[in-house]
């Protein structure tokens, strides 16, 4: 447990020095978001009605395009061939990594959405379920995108690779997302999507930190 | 019992194989093409025609067998990879990329056939019907295991890579599919379902399942078929290639 | 017996192109992979005969 | 106690070794020898646990080492190519943290006492981005000084390295092998060590 504590605490020190990764992330989830108003046009109905679908797919999106980095740094510079001959299970580190992966990249994401949700006129409760919504689910993003960062890792073309292994994972966490802010806005109520959101959260939990170890080992031999 | 598995491992081997899959295709071959004579004649000849649907129907007898081999052949995918992983067998990443781009082609004729019938029956090419988006996000995961084990020179690395890929799809195949069906009854989707629409007559399951059983034998055939050639190319350097009679000027 | 001539046959009730198009589709795609398949398999196997007679006279 | 039996590699199409065997008692060392491509780099990385050995197998103090792993992982130093330094970490910064992930914290002052013998003073919290490729090696070889491994596994632990520095790494790995500990490693240059040694030469 003090070594996943520990990863954590260097990816965050590490994060820290580069801040510019974290704050692109933030920008292209802003600048996506507000391209979709620009093309369709401003009419209040309808930005409410394509709020979440968009926010969720923007919100996605920029979770992706930090993937790439997840493991790259770590396989470049022998950090990794420490990690798999540390005496801690790897897979509890690369726990670790998913979890300040979703620190740096998730959690940014959840706090700025609101804001942005304001922009397309959504009401403060319809913002608490967003929020909720990629609370639960952008972890789910960083576990099944560790998958794909690490089987991924030094191949070529791995960036577009990536996105083609991962986003159709990816579709279950943005139906149940935006699902559940839709469904409450019809007033049907977000709890069953919320709830499948989280089952699906916990079993990623549980399985994807083990095929993410599986796909490093291949990587390093 | 150590002597039965022994056994098993013997025919693992892909110099094994090689000669086993050499005799046993032309039998698919020739079967496949047996039940697809009669599937044919089932669908256009003894079938009836729909009273709602006339004859446009007719496109079920492809559509939903190649639906089905198209997630069963995923699923067999997933299973040689289990065995892959569990037994370390280098023929099981030879099968599973020997049935991968099949599999592919099976996805891709269920869209394009859910396409045709749609036109006529929906009065649009696409819609989004539960089966065909879970199709088209099926063909996604096959063209994601091909980019990838294309991607990776090593073989040995890819098979392991596929096979990772693979176990992971397949245990989210029933999410995906069951997230999107969820998905298609919140947003009042397609009303007529492709299979719900006629009533399923005995004659038209008997079509479905003789074409099911053509499309499967014809992917043993041609997985097999497949196979010797990856066998080939990836063992050019073992003694036993050398010494194969096709291989003697 | 569906049919009452050839020409009903291949016109499908007026959903010809659809049907047609499903069946074609379908048989000319399986062709194709058989064939493609095929030539894999052909052309492993020369370029390997080649290698290997190359090999045969080098020893010789 | 570390032995090798029938050790072989495949890389690709190629063979790159095959029966290689070995061993190395405590206060031992080997050298492994070979010309570029031979498989050095892979025969360490084999004996590490990172890579698998077509054929052959491994013993840790008498037991197959896959039995255990934990263990010998626990005992075991291996430095690679990639001296896993962070640029943006400073040289004490990584010490310490590659310590804690690696499950065996470090204080401060055993890090600070193991960058000044390596030859860092007043250098220890500038981001090791600044620093030269051979200060850079340095805060890989500090690591040496604060580990309690028994088997270290170094691959050319001598790149790199100016004559004092050689000198002073000649100088940590004989107090390791005085210790008791084992030493495998490569290396294009003859190196002088106390204690008993060997040579394998791959070809």
């Amino acid at each position: 447990m003090n070594a996943f504590i520990a990863i954590v605490r260097r990816d965050l020190l590490l994060a820290a020095r580069r801040k510019s990764e974290v704050f692109t992330a933030l920008f292209f989830f802003m600048i996506v978001a507000s391209l979709f108003p620009l093309g369709i046009g401003a009419e209040t109905s309808l930005l409410r009605r394509i709020a979440p679908g968009v926010l969720w797919v923007a919100a996605l999106l920029a979770a992706m395009l930090s993937l790439n980095r997840m493991f790259a740094a770590d396989h470049q510079d022998g950090t990794l061939e420490q990690m798999a001959l540390s005496p801690t299970p790897l897979a509890l580190l690369v726990s670790g990594k998913v979890f300040a992966h979703w620190l740096t990249s998730g959690l940014p994401l959840v706090l700025l959405a609101p804001v942005l949700g304001l922009q397309f006129d959504l009401s403060p409760r319809s913002l608490g379920i967003l929020m909720i919504s990629l609370l639960l689910g952008t972890p789910l993003l960083s576990l099944i995108g560790a998958i794909g960062a690490a089987l991924t890792l030094g191949v070529r073309g791995g960036g577009v690779l990536l996105s083609l292994l991962v986003l159709p994972l990816y579709i279950p966490a943005l139906i149940f997302g935006a699902g559940a802010v839709e469904a409450d806005m019809a007033g049907l109520g977000a709890g069953g999507h919320l709830s499948l959101l989280g089952a699906l959260l916990a079993l990623a939990a549980f399985f994807a930190p083990w095929a993410a170890t599986a796909a490093l080992r291949i990587a390093l031999e | 019992m150590s002597q039965r598995l022994v056994n098993w491992f013997k025919f693992a081997s892909p110099a094994t194989f090689y000669p086993l899959a050499g005799k046993a295709w032309p039998w698919f071959a020739a079967l496949g093409t047996a039940f697809a004579a009669v599937g044919l004649w089932i669908s256009f000849f003894v079938a009836p025609t729909d009273f709602q649907q006339g004859e446009g129907y007719r496109i079920i007898f492809i559509h939903v067998p190649a639906s089905w081999m198209s997630m069963f052949i995923y699923c067999v995918m997933a299973l040689w990879a289990a065995i892959g992983i569990t037994f370390n067998t280098r023929l099981s990443g030879m099968m599973s990329s020997a049935l991968a781009p099949t599999g592919a082609l099976f996805a891709f004729i269920s869209l394009w056939t859910g396409a045709l019938w749609g036109k006529p029956m929906w009065g649009a090419w696409w819609v989004w019907d539960a089966r065909l988006t879970s199709e088209l996000i099926l063909l996604f995961l096959y063209l994601g295991y091909i980019a990838l084990t294309a991607a990776i020179d090593d073989p040995r690395r890819a098979d392991k890579a596929g096979a990772i890929v693979s176990l992971v799809g397949v245990v989210n195949v029933p999410i995906i599919y069951f997230s999107v069906k969820w998905w298609n009854t919140l947003h009042q989707g397609a009303s007529v379902s492709m299979t719900k629409a006629p009533t399923m007559a005995t004659t038209m399951l008997w079509g479905m399942l003789i074409m099911a059983l053509a499309f499967w034998m014809y992917s043993i055939a041609i997985a097999l078929y497949r196979v010797r050639a990856i066998i080939l190319e990836r063992e050019r350097h073992a003694t036993w290639v050398a010494e194969l009679p096709e291989m003697q000027a | 017996m569906n049919w009452g001539s050839t020409s009903e046959f291949f016109a499908m009730g007026g959903y010809g192109l659809y049907v047609w198009g499903s069946f074609g589709v379908t048989a000319l795609t399986l062709l194709i992979e058989t064939v493609l398949v095929r030539k894999r398999y052909s052309d492993t196997r020369r370029a390997l005969r080649r290698e290997l007679a190359a090999d045969r006279e080098n020893q010789e | 106690m570390l032995r090798a039996h029938g050790l072989a590699c495949v890389r690709g199409d190629r063979r790159l070794f095959s029966d290689v065997d070995f061993s190395v008692s405590a206060g031992e060392w080997l050298q492994v020898e070979g010309a570029n491509g031979a498989g050095k780099t892979s025969l360490l990385r084999i004996v590490a646990g990172l890579a698998h050995a077509e054929d052959g197998h491994l013993e840790w103090e008498g037991q197959p080492v896959d039995t255990v792993r934990d263990e010998f992982n626990a005992r075991l130093l291996y430095l690679g190519h990639a001296p896993a330094i962070k640029d943006d970490l400073s040289a004490l910064e990584n010490l310490r943290t590659a310590a804690a992930v690696a499950g065996r914290p470090l204080d401060e002052a055993t890090a600070l006492a193991a960058l000044r013998r390596i030859g860092l003073k007043g250098r220890e919290d500038l981001p090791t981005r600044v620093l030269s490729q051979g200060q850079k090696r340095r805060v890989a070889l500090a690591r040496l000084l604060c580990s309690q491994a028994r088997l270290w596994i170094l691959d050319e632990p001598f790149v790199a390295l100016d004559v004092a520095a050689v000198a002073l790494l000649c100088s940590i790995l004989d107090e390791h092998l005085a210790r008791g500990g084992m030493l495998m490693f490569t290396s294009h240059q003859a190196v002088q060590l106390a204690g008993s040694g060997a040579s394998l030469r791959l070809s």
